[in-house]
């Protein structure tokens, strides 16, 4: 290809993302790739080749099982996100009219974000505990009269906390392709009789799907990649792969956490990558 | 006012809900962070006072609150303004057809989409591999970019997707340079995106936990301080401080929109002929 | 250069890096001590990975024996040490009394010193050369809330007695929960362990089975990471019975919650902390650094850490900081004349209770075994996330 | 002429906050017409359309069909189909789909509905094209489809807002006489909204003005051009000046003023060529500019340049007074 | 006729991948003229007036004005400015800052490009608006403003591209009479793109027909209009039936066919009403439909209606031959 001037500059805007991106992405990968081959001991890491990491992974049942559970957690957080945060989006986009309200309403739902996740998630913990808020207050309406011992230190605990945090990286990009749609198709879906769930169905949703998409990749990824939610929420109880990266981390076993970087690499953007068959991010923005 | 139908007022309750939902948290610390000098981080509460907002202010036991604030504060704006910069360039670069800007826009999809804490095991294991000094400022930083310039970017993309190029034109015809073009053309149009790209920025990076985690070196950054204060005695400091924080974005963004409303009354001052036919 | 402008940076979890010890360095010392406080992971990490991000390292024997072989320490001079003669024999000869046995596991003498300032194997015997200088231990057993138990617990059996169902919690630190369950396991009898700190592969095995299958039927509330955690559960009343440290047991009494540190008959798990060097430090810093080291030991600190429910690895010298009420409490297990506080000012005993588990010579005497790193570390690991994820 | 088919506005207004976009207006049309509203940009005209069609509240009034009081039904009860500007078409639908839509709405069946929706496409003259995309349609086979879509509910009322200005004017010229050709086969009212009186002019059956939210005028194309009630209808439809005669106002054809040595005198300002005719703007003294149009012979025998004195003339029999 | 001064396109070729969009289009136009460069969608004028700006690179050929070669400068330093379809006006500037922006860029101080930005607007009348921001103007009002930036450049070559597709027909008479006013007063060459066949008549004083990415006919506005060189622009220039005599094909401007009691037979197939005039299509046998142009008066003293037979005949002198 020619290389006209305005590659050049091209090339030079793109520059500082491009080093970022290469030294604090690909860089790391390849590092991790290449120390997830090394062995280690207690207290370093030995370079030299081996594929006893790979080995012990698959070898090891808990690895199936904690794929399973990220896919688990992933997938149900999936579907609340995305019905919680199609809902909000829907409401946000086509029943208020102002733009200053949406803008407004907005801002509100991003505010929570300003305080830290942690402590986000501690304060779950008074609420949901056996002695919590919601048990209390379930008891005194006589709803039920045992604690529920699985509002916290549970799936649901997890779940909840993950809807919790990621709902809005649903909503963000559902909102923005709605905001996209002309509004003159659904009145043409009234105009040929459509009722509003049939025009929710047959007009709108099928055009919001890239921004469902694009929140499915947001919120895939974010909870595949977690590992202190999990930790907290289930009281250690359960296990995604992200914890036991970050427990191999902790105990310094890097050439294994490593390894099981790699993997949950792989899953990851294989997922990603079958997603982005669906959708043109770029287009749909 | 139009008449609503009914599913709006079923959707408003699921709003409200849903916002509910979302504050939960942020009301429980909020009431939590009122708690008497001898209550503790759950229900009860023993008593009502300031007593906790005062502590903030005062040396903790452990850790160093405040600095880390600063430090996130500081890491914050850096990491906010390099990912408006760097983002609205590569904005800029995408909108050109260069060779390599199809990996280029992978790899920012593959920065997006990677788990945190893989980034931050990588860059801990290359400083470590290369004999470099781990620090919030340095790699802390650059971790933290992985994850706010995907966003970034994504946000110039929606941005110049509805950016009309005849503007540039416009102004290469006028005679503005290419640099001149961009000051003072596309920018001062973008702006109001990119407060959201700012903004999108400071938050993600204030509240980063896991990219800094292995990459923040001496000095804690706000998240891990508190995930450090927690292996001692935590008080409703941690709540004080995050009551203050949340009272302070909503201070931030009630200012915005009055600032925006008062520009909007100003400027309709002049009156508008917009949409009539003369 | 002055050493009023000489920073040292110290990191450690937040059980020791206390900003007030920090604050009487600068009065007492003239220089600026930085406190940088995280859990006990991120110790290990920065310990073995990031030697340059300190100047003192403030961790346990246990993680001393992972890093100490990275090379990020240096090992000290005892004869700069000027109380070095009055340290307990604990981290010396490892025996409290003569006639003690050293406990399994890694007890502190065994991994405290060196054969000389390079050297990169731990001595068996004391050679002048330290590795950490040790600065605080504990005995750690379970913590109860006998409000809700309503009966005697004597062993480390009842962690594991069904009464107690979706009640109980350990902690889930590996190295060290480990310790809580060959505890446990060897109470019930139900293995005999050649060394409780050092197990073999199939020990380990039989020990994660059984508490695979107790965490199956629903034993366990939760597992703590955090002291915070442990607070909270215990507090709550989410767990009545669970692996505790001892402020943490303070803290829950502090909220006016009974709650009791108990001896059990098969005694304690134990641990010790201590300073450790930077290798990078040289120069002024490492004279201020001794410096602090001595300051350390002459008897603020210790009274300070005592007067939270640690030990001092000097307690002679703490003694010149402490009450005699908070003395006979604290170290010889009598009665409290008077009100007990924490050095913050917390109440923390009325007049006339006595300690958990008694006096120092009875708590530090029944320790059975001390927090360690195995040989078959990273398999017990791998186990342990098998045991998680179950 | 009512009948009891027809379409009928009461009393129709429409307000948006403080602004009345559409002002009590009564208006009745017959059935089977093929209905223009005309009017400036902000008159009102979408306004009224989009009320007919169940797009907007009604703010007050009655909209009547067949007698009865449609205002509050559903836009699909309504008896109206609308077709849009940009047309609508759903995306993610093939052309086929798109007409099958109000029949998939119903619950018709695949086979059934297709068929009919082939049926309308043939119509239309777009039944090859069916299994396309709409973005892989030009301008005017969009159009097509949506007005196949609109025709498959087999409405009474065929509501068109501004159905021709996405369209280049060759192609405009082309639909609109297509969109005749429908309306007579079918024989049901369109009501077509523009702002260009030609194309009012060359569709309508009836030509209704909208101004300022009222109707200014309403009538067979050739009335409201010839006998323009006011001011505002004679220069909106063209073709007219606007003379003060005696301090009253009168409408006078363009090509009824004759350039010549008698009448009044006047300077030529501005000429434009038009082909196959020519318009000579000349501003007499107390007057708004008065055209001549006349034919490209008659304008290049004479020779008329702007700057030149010149006396305009008419037969008195053409001046039309107007309303003030 | 070629002066120093003219701007000639030479070869001129613009490609997109594989498309030719503008295929070695070869002209000179006059300095001091209004050229309407017309043609249907597509056909490559956006393309062309986009080079000439320099806001499109040139694949092959050149462009020259005042006889150098500007085809590879930067587009301000050609001489030329460009005013766009959708106006481009900065939303951020007031409408003063805009005008103002060129003089801005060079570095001209405040007090100097405000008073030159409002002798501008007081040329094109909006001065009085000159602190409002562009959302704050109706469509006319913002062309005006982008029609004074432009202009501030004091360029030598004014481009617009499709300037009033964006008004609606009532305001777009009015503007392009001001068009008109503005070159006449600046004397400088005004090159605009539409499609609008009309808009070319009435502006041009030469008007460059294109078609499928070549110039078809150049030439005077009437020269074209009336000796169309091909069918296609007899067609598009429209006033023209085109008929195949022996074989041949010959234009025939509508309003000179007559209908009458001798000529060739045919069947009236539609009658449009235009206002002042009334177009008859009839369809003779081998022949495409032929209009017939006449005045309302003649066409409603005779009652023609479709499905008539009527015969159709014209002065031979005006049959005018087209090349195949
Ligand atoms: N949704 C709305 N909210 C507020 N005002 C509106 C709204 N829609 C229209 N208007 C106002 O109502 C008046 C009539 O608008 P309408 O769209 O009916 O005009 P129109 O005749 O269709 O004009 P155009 O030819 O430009 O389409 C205008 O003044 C317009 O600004
Ligand atoms: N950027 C582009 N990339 C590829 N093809 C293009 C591009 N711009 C124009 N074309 C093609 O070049 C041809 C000429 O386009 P151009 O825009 O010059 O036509 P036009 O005469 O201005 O049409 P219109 O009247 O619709 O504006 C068309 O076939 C068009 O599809
Ligand atoms: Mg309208
Ligand atoms: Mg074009």
């Amino acid at each position: 290809m020619k290389v006209t001037r305005e590659t050049v500059t091209g090339w030079l805007q793109a520059a500082p993302l491009t080093v970022v991106l290469l030294g604090f992405l690909v860089a790391p990968i390849i590092t991790i790739v290449i120390v997830s081959f090394w062995q280690a001991t207690e207290f370093s890491i030995i370079p030299a080749f081996s594929l006893e990491n790979y080995e012990f992974l698959f070898g090891s049942p808990v690895t199936y099982k904690v794929f399973a559970a990220t896919f688990k957690y992933a997938f149900l957080t999936w579907a609340m996100t995305l019905a919680i945060g199609f809902t909000v989006a829907y409401y946000l986009a086509f029943h208020i009219r102002s733009q200053t309200m949406q803008i407004a309403l907005f801002l509100l739902c991003t505010i929570p974000f300003w305080t830290s996740n942690i402590i986000r998630m501690i304060s779950w913990i008074p609420f949901l505990g056996r002695n919590g808020i919601a048990n209390q207050t379930l008891i005194s309406w006589g709803v039920i009269d045992q604690p529920l011992e699985w509002l916290l230190y549970s799936d649901f605990s997890v779940i909840l906390a993950f809807v919790h945090l990621y709902t809005l990286f649903m909503v963000v990009p559902i909102f923005n392709t709605m905001m996209r749609i002309d509004r003159n198709l659904i009145e043409a879906a009234r105009d040929n009789g459509a009722s509003g769930f049939q025009t929710l169905v047959h007009v709108i949703i099928p055009l919001t799907k890239p921004g469902i998409m694009i929140g499915t990749i947001f919120v895939l990824t974010l909870v595949m990649g977690d590992f202190i939610t999990v930790r907290f929420m289930s009281g250690s109880q359960r296990a995604n792969v992200g914890r036991l990266i970050s427990n191999d981390i902790a105990l310094l076993q890097y050439p294994s956490a490593a390894a099981t970087a790699v993997v949950l690499l792989c899953t990851v953007l294989i997922v990603i990558g079958i997603l982005l068959r669906f959708v043109n991010i770029r287009k749909e923005l | 006012m139009e008449k609503r139908p009914r599913s709006f007022y079923v959707l408003t309750v699921i709003f409200a809900l849903f916002v509910l939902f979302l504050y939960g948290p942020t009301i429980t610390i909020g009431i939590l962070s009122f708690q008497g000098p001898e209550g503790g981080l759950t229900f009860p509460m023993r008593g009502v006072s300031l007593n906790w907002f005062h502590e903030l202010f005062q040396q903790q036991a452990v850790g160093d609150i405040w600095g880390a604030f600063r430090r996130s504060f500081m890491l914050g704006l850096l990491v906010m303004v390099t990912t408006v910069v760097v983002s609205v360039m590569a904005g800029l670069a995408f909108r050109k057809k260069f060779p390599g800007s199809g990996i280029l826009f992978y790899l920012t999809i593959a920065s997006l989409v990677i788990p945190s804490i893989l980034i931050s095991l990588g860059v801990g294991l290359i400083f470590n591999q290369l004999g470099l000094k781990v620090h919030w400022a340095t790699s802390g930083f650059g971790s933290q970019l992985t994850w706010t310039l995907p966003f970034g970017l994504l946000i110039m993309f929606a941005v110049f997707n509805r950016f009309d190029k005849s503007f540039e034109e416009a102004a290469r015809d006028q005679g503005a340079s290419a640099w001149q073009t961009i000051r003072f053309v596309v920018l001062p149009i973008i702006a109001p995106s990119l407060i959201g790209v700012a903004l999108f920025g400071f938050t993600l990076s204030y509240d980063e936990f896991a990219r800094t985690l292995l990459t923040a070196g001496s000095y804690n950054t706000l998240p891990l301080e508190i995930f450090g204060m927690t292996t001692n005695v935590t008080t409703p400091v941690v709540y004080a401080l995050g009551t203050l924080t949340t009272a302070f974005s909503l201070l931030i963004i009630g200012a915005f929109l009055i600032a925006a409303w008062i520009m909007a009354r100003r400027r309709a001052r002049l009156g508008s002929d917009a949409g009539k036919g003369v | 250069q002055e050493i009023k402008n000489i920073t040292l940076r110290q990191f450690g979890t937040g059980v020791s890096n206390l900003n007030d010890v920090a604050n009487k360095v600068k009065e007492d010392l003239g220089f600026t001590l930085e406190m940088t406080a995280l859990d006990s992971d991120a110790v290990t990490q920065r310990a073995a990975t990031q030697p340059d991000s300190f100047d003192i390292a403030d961790i346990e024997y246990w993680i001393c024996k992972k890093v100490w072989p990275t090379g990020n320490l240096q090992a000290m001079d005892t004869s700069k040490i000027k109380n070095y003669d009055k340290i307990v024999g604990i981290f010396k000869s490892g025996k409290l009394t003569p006639e003690s046995v050293i406990a399994q596991g890694t007890a502190p003498s065994t991994v405290g010193f060196v054969e000389g300032p390079g050297g990169t194997t731990f001595a068996d015997q004391e050679t002048g050369w330290m590795t950490l200088i040790p600065t605080i231990y504990n005995a750690d057993t379970l913590g109860i809330r006998p409000d809700l138990i309503g009966r005697p617990i004597e062993s480390w059996t009842e962690l594991l007695n069904p009464e107690f169902k979706g009640k109980a919690s350990i902690l889930d630190i590996s190295s060290i929960g480990i310790m809580d369950m060959a505890m446990v396991c060897e109470a019930m009898g139900e293995i005999q362990y050649g060394d409780k700190g050092n197990m073999t592969r199939e020990e380990i095995d039989k020990t994660m089975a059984i508490f695979t299958e107790a965490k199956k039927n629903g034993q366990f509330r939760a597992f703590w990471k955090t002291f915070d955690e442990s607070v909270n559960l215990m507090a709550s009343g989410e767990v009545v019975i669970q692996s505790m440290w001892s402020p943490a047991i303070t803290a829950v009494k502090s909220r006016g919650i009974d709650c009791v540190y108990q001896p059990l008959k098969e005694g304690y798990r134990s641990w010790g902390g201590g300073l450790g060097l930077s290798k990078s430090l040289s120069g002024m810093e490492l004279d201020a650094a001794y410096e602090y080291i001595n300051w350390y030991l002459s008897g603020w600190v210790g009274g300070y850490l005592m007067r939270q429910g640690y030990y001092s690895a000097v307690p002679e010298t703490s003694k010149d900081f402490m009450s005699d009420n908070e003395w006979g409490y604290w170290f010889e297990g009598k009665p409290a004349t008077d009100v007990i506080t924490s050095p913050t000012g917390d109440k923390l005993a009325e007049a006339g209770e006595t300690r958990d588990g008694g006096s120092f010579y009875d708590r530090m005497g029944h320790v059975a075994c001390w927090n360690a790193v195995m040989d078959e570390n990273q398999y017990m690991v791998r186990k342990w996330n098998e045991f998680i994820a179950s | 002429m009512r009948t009891a088919h027809d379409l009928e506005l009461v009393n129709l207004t429409k307000r948006y906050g403080d602004t009345v976009a559409v002002d009590a207006i009564n208006h009745v049309f017959a059935p089977g017409s093929y209905v223009c509203l005309l009017g400036p940009s902000g008159c009102g005209k979408s306004s009224t359309l989009r009320m007919i069609a169940g797009h907007e509240s009604v703010s007050e009034g009655a909209i009547r069909l067949n007698g009865v009081d449609i205002s509050a039904l559903p836009p699909a009860k309504r008896g109206t189909a609308m077709m849009f500007q940009n047309y609508a078409l759903f995306p993610h639908l093939s052309v086929k789909d798109n007409v099958a839509f109000s029949l998939r709405m119903k619950g018709v069946d695949k086979t059934a509905r297709h068929a009919k929706a082939m049926e309308l496409l043939e119509l239309v003259d777009m039944a090859h094209l069916s299994e396309r995309l709409p973005t892989q349609l030009s301008g005017g086979q969009q159009q097509r489809v949506a007005l196949a879509r609109a025709l498959v509910t087999e409405p009474e009322v065929l509501l068109l807002d501004e159905p021709l200005s996405a369209l280049d004017p060759f192609l405009r010229v082309r639909m609109r006489a297509e969109l005749k050709r429908l309306q007579r086969e079918l024989g049901i009212t369109f009501l077509h909204v523009t702002h260009g009186q030609d194309e009012a002019l060359a569709l309508a059956d009836e030509v209704v003005v909208m101004n300022n939210a009222v109707i200014e005028q309403a009538g067979p194309a050739r009335e409201v051009f010839n006998t323009p009630r006011t001011e505002f209808v004679a220069r909106f439809m063209g073709g007219h000046n606007v003379v003060t005669l005696d301090g009253k106002l009168h409408a006078i054809r363009s090509d009824a003023v004759r350039l010549g040595a008698e009448g009044m005198p006047a300077t030529v300002s501005a000429i434009e060529y038009q082909g196959d005719r020519v318009a000579v703007t000349a501003q007499a003294e107390g007057q708004e500019p008065i055209i001549a149009l006349m034919s490209d012979e008659a304008f290049y025998s004479n020779d008329i340049n702007p700057g030149e004195q010149v006396r305009l003339a008419w037969d008195e029999g053409r001046l039309h007074r107007l309303r003030a």
